[in-house]
């Protein structure tokens, strides 16, 4: 493999889900939730993926490393179709790459402590690894993402969402995979924590060169941690292209609103903002 | 899901006969026979009845008339009720197995939810640890001793109820009967309910219908029901079928007509027939209950597909 | 008359680690048809904050203090009194919406036992109800969506479906834990925009946890910002934003990721102030 | 790692605190905790030492042994001269060493038919639902065949292969009690299945084998302690019907099962016969019943 | 009404088929052979109003009385007989039971397929109203064989029309003084008087239920509480309380039958004769009536029990049985020592018995009462095919057995000790699971049936007893007692040997 190969190739990724439309006959209409989607991500880069709440960003994820079942198409991975892979070979990708959840809490099991959870793939992909010793690298992971001590034992009803989401982080992050599939991962958090685990993203990229695929809604934050910026629109790309040039001069009609609606800590200039928002909306609804 | 039925019902099929062919060969595989009784039958008495019900023939002629015969509807003699054919005496014991059957799966399962629910919602305090008590009583005490004890509470000292006994159509006669069936059930179910409710009680949905203001009975009634009920369907298939034919002591005790008594009097007294028929009902029964409560688990739980 | 009186609330936690007070003497008031925001550290007891006001702490957790609504004091009543204020007058959008909603049920289901239950409506007006709210949070193709299952919906179009329940009932006070974190910017400028609408129309006023700060600036009069339980800065937005007191208010504005300003790596708040204030 | 702002002050004082921080714990050292807080299940437990400790060494000190025969006193009431502290049975042997060596018998059994039933029954039912599909629907029938087939023919053929062997009726129940307990773990693991944490299990690489028993099982402790204790009194009176048909417990040993029906039959005209074994019976299965629900609530984090 | 409770579920009301006493009370209810019994269970004439036997005791013949007639109104006729016992000795039929009837001529060729033309059968219809019959050998106890239901008649034009669906209860007709009504199995059979029986004039009771009481606990409550007006067998430590609370109810009396055990004669330590004897004198019999089962049954150590018919003379009772038993004890020991064991050098043994409450006591009992010679006992309960399965294959040391006799006759007892016969490769012991050997004993046997002479008959058969029961070559236990409760409402009831109570004797003050 050459240096410039992307480690992972999607091609014409499509997944399309069944809606049962009830009765017991079982009829069902077809949702076309992610379509023919095409991209590469080379090793210690990151692409960005934005676009509408619903839009399908995290079924994209999900198919492409093989969480759910994609429709058609492939996801190479270092020239290898994830979506082939025997059970085998699938469980030994997993530890090259790891996935943080969009749901903090679902995603964590209720019966085990937060530190089983983080320590689980350690454990998984390592087991040569002592006891003694995943449990200073689980604490470790936990410091960095902000989690104090005492919290190990705790179950995750027991924190808050935003300690959630950072459980699933550190669980992501601790066997130190090639590729982090981040879906939302740092909506819940305040804008410290936030900085902070986007920092810890960027400071293990430049030092073991992980790749991200960086979901997320807030595009400052997309841009800062993406290269390059991908952009969906109902399932489909509707945009590719290097972060500045993606938000400096966005092409499509979605991405140039997306942009000129991320909201400022600036009351005044917020207030400004809807105040226009208003005006457009009460013109539309006169013109209806 | 119409689909999946249709595959269930026909895969039905060849596993009867997986399971007639098992049970035909581990009863040939017991030590003794049907006609071994208090006394040897002199020998040519007993070539004249092995003769009678084909058991002079190789194994294998015998299974192949007896599949045969299945396949045609027919599940042969009974060596034990020789006036009766065995699907004769199936056919006169089922619908009233079904009757009783069903009436104490209904009132086990609804005292027993009811039960469940109520010790769930107090949990821990006494209105849990005296209800779960009452129902665990219909459980712990075996049913042979709860009914003599309640024959002689009900029917010789009280006079209540008649003690035993089965006159057609009369409901007293099925009181005693069907609490005794019950009771176990209920128990059993209201302590699987009890666990699925409390941990369903601490879940952020219920916190959600909480949050809606719904009123205690309501959220339990809408929200909690439902996934509480779950590792409660599972149980259904084998509750049901066991009230369905597990009525062994009960129906003895009582004299009541059914078929429970079949299974297990008929494996001791080799009667082939009987036993053969039995279990081919007994399969079917158990596969249609359990088709009938993976549906049902799938209609509760909208995220189990069957493929 | 304040809608929402706060005073001294505080939240603990009984666990097998010992107790955690999660929320400590927390005041504030809330005047009718406002908007406090509430900001702050993850784990700082935004949201067991606000479940204490409508008794939803979870089985572990005790609060004490008071919190007079409309003049009555509601904490810890007992379940049927507090019932009647639950979606009815105070409304909640919780944090996780997975977790939230049932799934179990249809979203139809889970909208219109709100308005059959407290508006005694008919189940074919309340659904059209339902359709109207999830039309109006954006939901594609609301009127076959309303029967589906949550898993079958995008985390962002749970959210949404969170916000529209709350909203059936047009409640006085609403409680938005953290409401569009799982929305983009496009979607989530509308929701405001429509909670602002509904606020001005119906005079409701409302608690928005947030820790998106932008927003913060655009809607909410009065800020509050917690930090390990405690109140950290409780201010009018506009001064707060201009000129933040707290070093912790300061750090966390400083910490936000800008859009026109492009910076090598991000900033975060320095605990410094802790040990100046000698509580670490 | 350079560069995060305050990582070092961040990590230093970490260390500090996790010299003080707690160790690390599993959910059952937590439950004992919780185990311990249950006025109920403390009482139970305390309950079912005390029946093991009097069924296994008060009869070295008991006047009578479980299979002598007092000619002078056949089923004779309670008699302290005589040394029958709960009277004699038909054969005027002790009912109280009698019961002791029952409960014996009936609290080894159940033990013991209780485990191998769950360990069948949970590992049958959590694979069967984890892999779904034609593995579910070929396990699941077999499940359904082995109801169907009248299983006291398979013991009777047990017992000619291979003669008569306790070992073999602990086997016996067990492999009859595992098939209810298969299909309500099988349930339950199909919806467990669906749930997002597995999801993230599999994201992490988690083998199916790690998720069943790591993720799965642990979720479903639930309704599997609560369906064992229900087992065991079903399991009490299997037996003794195994045993009525020579197939268990042989004379003159007995076990509670026995005891109980034998006294049922006199429960007029030997009353105490019956009272003092049912009494045990019901002593002890309560005991079961609050203790099973007392370490279902403790193996439920949520739940204190 | 009477409400009896009758024991099992019957298995078939075809007299060809049925198997036991429960069947034996319903059948013999609603259909009559030529002899029928009395209150006493003594033989009388049934269907037949006389008969005559011929002097060498070979053919007897019967005269039918006048109009006696199937419940549809068909006649009975001598051809009604002679068909039923043709059916009887069929192979085809497969009657278990037919080889009660084997002293009637061919007969037991006939069941064994050796002859195949029915007509040689020693039954004959002379004409409508005469039945004849002709014996193999002189059997004094015939009359009495007559009266089991394997010789009643089947209503010749229903079989041949219905084949075995006959007793479909909508199909089956008798002759007898009940007519069958209504079968709910698992539950009851329900019988109406039959108007045209010829005796309906005398018979009291006008509808019978037979219920199901399989379950005797539930069946006492039953009739504690008055559901049930007879008890056919009650659990037997309610014997103290019923004489206590009802005195006079419960019916205990001596029931023609054995309860042994047999000793495993073919291999083993058994072979020894000092080792069956020492076992058989130091059991202590005369606990085990009155103690251990409480219904008093009596202590047995002869082999024929006492009242059966045919067996004028003293009964056999050995010299021990008066001794002492401690002494007893000590003398067993003593053989046991000779045999070469002590308790410090025991003898195990395998006791096997079949699965029943009073069984199991017996067992224990006994096994106590062998633990001071050195005998170690292990138990071995076993459900019934399994015991007798094993039994019947010589596979065992010691064996519970028991045996009812079919009529009162003690050739009917004493023929279980007979050796057994080549068949094949292998032996066939039949009944005589002990498989004691005694070509002397056979001898005996041969030439009692033989002789004509009832007394010199008995006579041989004493001695064929003593015999036996000095080489030891069974361990009879007690005389079986009968077990009836009967509500004092009933009168009627006569309690006989054969425990044969017809309902038409009894009648019931409401
Ligand atoms: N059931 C519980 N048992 C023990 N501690 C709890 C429990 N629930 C919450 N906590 C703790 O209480 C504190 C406050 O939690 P809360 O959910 O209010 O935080 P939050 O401010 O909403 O944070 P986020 O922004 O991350 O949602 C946290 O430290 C959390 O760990
Ligand atoms: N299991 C499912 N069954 C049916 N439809 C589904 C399922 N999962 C997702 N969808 C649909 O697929 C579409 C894309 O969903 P997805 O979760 O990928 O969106 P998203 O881009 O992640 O949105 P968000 O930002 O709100 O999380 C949505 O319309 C959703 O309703
Ligand atoms: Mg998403
Ligand atoms: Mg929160």
């Amino acid at each position: 493999m050459s240096e410039n190969e992307p480690i992972l190739k999607v091609r014409n990724l499509s997944v399309h889900f069944n809606i049962p439309t009830g009765g017991i006959f079982g009829g069902h209409a077809v949702l076309k939730a992610v379509k023919d989607v095409s991209f590469d991500l080379h090793a210690g880069e990151t692409l960005g993926i934005v676009g509408e709440s619903g839009c399908g960003k995290s079924t994209l994820s999900r198919a492409i490393i093989r969480l759910i079942h994609a429709t058609g198409g492939e996801s190479m991975w270092m020239g290898k179709d994830i979506l082939k892979m025997s059970p085998k070979e699938l469980i030994a990708l997993r530890k090259d790459i790891q996935m943080i959840f969009q749901d903090p809490l679902a995603s964590l099991n209720p019966r085990m402590t937060a530190a089983q959870i983080i320590g689980e793939p350690l454990q998984i992909h390592y087991p040569e690894v002592s006891k003694a010793e995943r449990t200073a690298r689980v604490a470790e992971m936990m410091a960095k993402v902000g989690l104090t001590p005492e919290m190990i034992n705790k179950y995750p009803h027991e924190f808050s969402g935003g300690q959630c989401q950072r459980i699933g982080i550190a669980r992501a992050l601790i066997t130190r995979p090639k590729l982090i599939v981040c879906d939302e991962a740092v909506s819940a958090l305040d804008v410290s924590v936030q900085a902070q685990v986007i920092n810890l993203l960027m400071d293990l990229q430049k030092e073991f060169g992980v790749s991200l695929l960086f979901i997320a809604h807030d595009i400052a934050v997309v841009r800062h941690i993406a290269q390059r910026i991908m952009v969906l629109y109902f399932g489909e790309v509707v945009e590719i292209g290097e972060s500045e040039q993606v938000v400096m001069d966005p092409q499509h009609d979605y991405t140039k609103k997306l942009i000129a609606s991320v909201p400022v800590p600036d009351p005044k200039e917020e207030m400004r903002r809807r105040e226009v928002r208003r005006k457009l909306r009460r013109e539309a609804a006169a013109a209806a | 899901m119409l689909s999946y039925a249709f595959r269930r019902v026909l895969g039905a099929i060849p596993i009867a006969l997986i399971a007639i062919t098992a049970c035909f060969f581990i009863l040939r595989a017991a030590p003794g026979g049907p006609f071994d009784g208090e006394r040897a039958l002199p020998p040519q008495i007993m070539d004249n009845l092995r003769a009678y019900y084909n058991l002079d023939k190789s194994l294998f002629e015998q299974y192949f008339i007896y599949v045969g015969g299945v396949l045609r509807g027919d599940f042969g003699p009974s060596m034990s009720y020789q006036d009766f054919s065995v699907s004769e005496l199936l056919a006169i014991g089922l619908p009233f197995s079904l009757m009783l059957g069903l009436v104490a799966f209904v009132v086990a399962t609804s005292v027993g939810i009811l039960a469940g629910m109520i010790s769930a919602v107090n949990q821990n305090k006494w209105p849990d640890f005296s209800v779960i008590f009452v129902v665990m009583i219909g459980l712990i005490v075996p049913n042979f001793l709860m009914a003599n004890l309640l024959q002689l509470l009900l029917g010789v000292y009280w006079n209540w109820l008649p003690v035993r006994g089965y006159v057609p159509g009369s409901i007293p006669h099925l009181i005693m009967p069907i609490l005794i069936l019950s009771l176990p059930q209920a128990a059993r179910v209201a302590r699987l309910m009890r666990g699925s409710m409390i941990e369903v009680l601490g879940t952020n949905y219920v916190r959600t219908a909480r949050a809606k203001g719904l009123g205690a009975r309501l959220v339990l009634a809408r929200h909690a029901i439902k996934p509480a009920l779950l590792p409660v369907v599972s149980y259904l298939g084998p509750a049901l079928s066991g009230l369905l034919t597990g009525s062994l002591v009960v129906e003895q005790v009582f004299a009541l007509p059914g078929i429970g008594k079949y299974f297990i009097s008929a494996a001791l007294a080799r009667d082939y027939g009987i036993v053969l028929g039995t279990t081919v009902l007994y399969m079917g029964v158990i596969l249609l209950l359990n088709l009938i409560v993976d549906i049902l688990y799938a209609y509760l739980d909208p995220k189990v597909r069957y493929r | 008359m304040a809608l929402l009186e706060v005073k001294n609330l505080s939240v603990e936690f009984q666990t097998n680690d010992g107790v955690v007070h999660a929320v400590r003497d927390l005041s504030y008031t809330l005047e009718k048809g406002k908007t406090l925001a509430i900001v702050g550290e993850s784990g700082s007891g935004k949201t067991q904050g606000a479940f204490a006001i409508m008794g939803l702490l979870p089985k572990n957790g005790r609060a004490a203090g008071s919190v007079m609504f409309d003049g009555k004091e509601i904490l810890n009543l007992p379940l049927k009194q507090i019932n009647q204020y639950r979606a009815e007058r105070i409304g909640i959008i919780f944090q996780d919406p997975m977790t939230s909603l049932n799934p179990y049920l249809r979203i139809s289901r889970q909208m219109t036992e709100v308005l059959e239950h407290h508006k005694g409506m008919s189940h074919s007006a309340a659904l059209a109800e339902s359709v109207r709210f999830l039309d109006a949070v954006r939901i594609p193709d609301a009127k076959n969506r309303v029967h589906m299952y949550p898993h079958e919906f995008s985390g962002g179009m749970r959210q949404r479906v969170m916000i529209a329940m709350s909203l059936l009932c047009g409640p006085e006070l609403l409680i938005a834990d953290e409401p569009t974190t799982a929305l983009d910017v496009t979607v989530q400028a509308e929701i405001i925009d429509l909670l602002v609408d509904l606020q001005e129309d119906f005079g409701a006023s409302i608690i928005l946890i947030t820790h998106d700060l932008g927003i913060v600036a655009g809607t909410c009069e009065d800020t509050l910002v917690m930090f390990d339980g405690r109140v950290m800065e409780y201010r009018k937005t506009e001064e707060l934003f201009a000129n933040p007191e707290h070093p912790y208010t300061q750090g966390l504005l400083a910490a936000v990721p800008r859009l026109d300003k492009k910076v090598e790596r991000l900033s975060t708040v320095s605990y410094d102030f802790m040990s100046q204030r000698g509580e670490a | 790692m350079a560069g995060l702002t305050s990582r070092d002050a961040i990590l230093t004082e970490y260390n500090q605190q996790l010299l003080n921080a707690p160790k690390g714990r599993s959910l059952a050292q937590d439950a004992v905790r919780r185990l311990v807080a249950n006025k109920a299940a403390v009482f139970s437990i305390f309950l079912l030492v005390t029946i093991l400790l009097v069924v296994f060494i008060a009869p070295y000190f008991l006047p009578w042994g479980y299979s002598q025969v007092d000619w002078a006193n056949i089923r004779k009431p309670p008699n302290f001269e005589a040394g029958h502290f709960m009277g004699t049975d038909q054969n005027g042997r002790d009912m109280l060493a009698r019961t002791m060596q029952g409960t014996q018998m009936s609290l080894v059994v159940a033990g013991v038919a209780t485990l191998v039933s769950v360990v069948i029954g949970v590992s049958y039912g959590a694979i069967a639902g984890y892999f779904g599909g034609r593995i579910d629907a070929v396990m699941m029938r077999f499940v359904d065949i082995m109801y169907a087939l009248p299983y006291i023919l398979f013991v009777i053929i047990l017992v000619v292969i291979f003669g008569r062997n306790p070992i073999l009726l602990f086997v016996g129940i067990g492999c009859l009690e595992w098939l209810t307990m298969a299909r309500i773990v099988r349930g339950q693991t199909l919806s467990l299945k669906e749930r997002e944490f597995v999801e993230a299990a599999r994201a992490s690489g988690a083998s199916p084998w790690s998720i069943i028993f790591r993720h799965i099982v642990p979720n479903l402790t639930g309704p599997v302690v609560i369906y064992a204790t229900l087992t065991i009194p079903e399991i009490i009176i299997t037996e003794s019907f195994l045993s009525y048909l020579g197939l268990g417990v042989q004379e003159p040993q007995t076990s509670l099962g026995t005891l109980i029906s034998q006294g049922s039959e006199v429960a007029v005209a030997l009353p105490w016969m019956l009272l003092g074994p049912a009494v045990i019976l019901v002593a002890m299965l309560i005991a079961f019943t609050y203790l099973g629900d007392g370490l279902r609530d403790a193996l439920d984090p949520k739940d204190r | 009404t009477l409400r009896m409770g009758n024991g099992g579920e019957p298995g078939s009301i075809d007299p060809h088929h049925a198997e036991g006493d429960w069947e034996n009370r319903i059948i013999g209810d609603y259909i009559e052979g030529l002899m029928t019994e009395d209150a006493n269970a003594e033989a009388i004439p049934g269907q037949a109003e006389s008969f005559t036997v011929s002097d060498d005791g070979l053919v007897y013949t019967f005269k039918l009385r006048d109009g006696i007639q199937w419940s549809d109104g068909t006649p009975v006729t001598a051809g009604d007989f002679v068909f039923a016992f043709q059916r009887l000795f069929d192979p085809a039929t497969a009657s278990s039971y037919a080889y009660l009837q084997y002293p009637i001529k061919n007969a037991e060729a006939i069941a064994s397929g050796e002859i195949t033309d029915f007509a040689e059968l020693g039954v004959k219809a002379v004409d409508d109203t005469t039945v004849e019959i002709t014996l193999e050998n002189p059997t004094p106890y015939f009359l009495q064989a007559l009266t089991h239901y394997t010789a009643f008649p089947v209503p010749k034009h229903k079989v041949e029309e219905l084949g075995d669906d006959w007793t479909k209860i909508e199909n089956v007709v008798g002759n007898g003084p009940y007519v069958l009504k209504e079968w709910v199995p698992g539950s009851f059979l329900r019988s109406e008087k039959n108007p045209d029986y010829y005796d309906a004039a005398n018979v009291a009771i006008d509808e019978v239920y037979y219920d199901n009481t399989e379950d005797t606990t539930a069946a006492f409550n039953a009739y504690i509480a008055g559901e049930l007006d007879i008890l056919t067998a009650f659990p037997p430590d309610q014997y103290q309380w019923l004489q206590d609370n009802r005195p006079g109810e419960a019916h205990v009396e001596p029931f023609l039958g054995v309860y042994y055990y047999v000793m495993n004669q073919e291999e083993g330590p058994l072979t020894d004769v000092r080792v069956r004897e020492a076992l058989s004198i130091s059991v202590n019999r005369e606990v085990i009536g009155p103690d251990i089962l409480t219904t008093g049954e009596i202590a047995a150590y002869g082999w024929v029990p006492p009242g059966t018919a045919n067996y004028d003379g003293e009964a056999y009772m050995p010299d021990w049985a008066s001794e002492d038993y401690g002494s007893r004890v000590e003398r067993a020991k003593a053989l046991m020592a000779e045999a070469g064991y002590s308790p410090e050098n025991p003898l195990n043994l395998q006791l096997r018995y079949n699965t029943n409450e009073a069984h199991q006591r017996i067992a224990v009992a006994l096994s106590a009462m062998w633990e001071p010679l050195g005998v170690n006992i292990e138990l071995f309960n076993a459900e019934v095919a399994v015991h007798y399965d094993a039994l019947q294959a010589g596979d065992f040391q010691i064996g519970r057995a028991g045996w009812l006799l079919d009529y009162s006759d003690a050739a009917n007892t004493l023929d279980l000790l007979k050796g057994g016969t080549q068949q094949g490769d292998t032996m066939n012991w039949g009944n005589n699971y002990g498989r004691y050997n005694n070509e002397e004993f056979d001898a005996l046997m041969d030439k009692a049936a033989a002789e004509l002479d009832l007394t010199a008959r008995a006579a041989i058969l004493h001695e064929a007893e003593a015999l036996a029961m000095d080489d030891f070559a069974a361990m009879p236990i007690y005389w079986y007692v009968s077990k009836n409760i009967v509500s004092p409402a009933i009168e009627g009831f006569v309690d006989n040997p054969s425990d044969i109570h017809r309902t038409r004797w009894l009648s019931k003050s409401e």
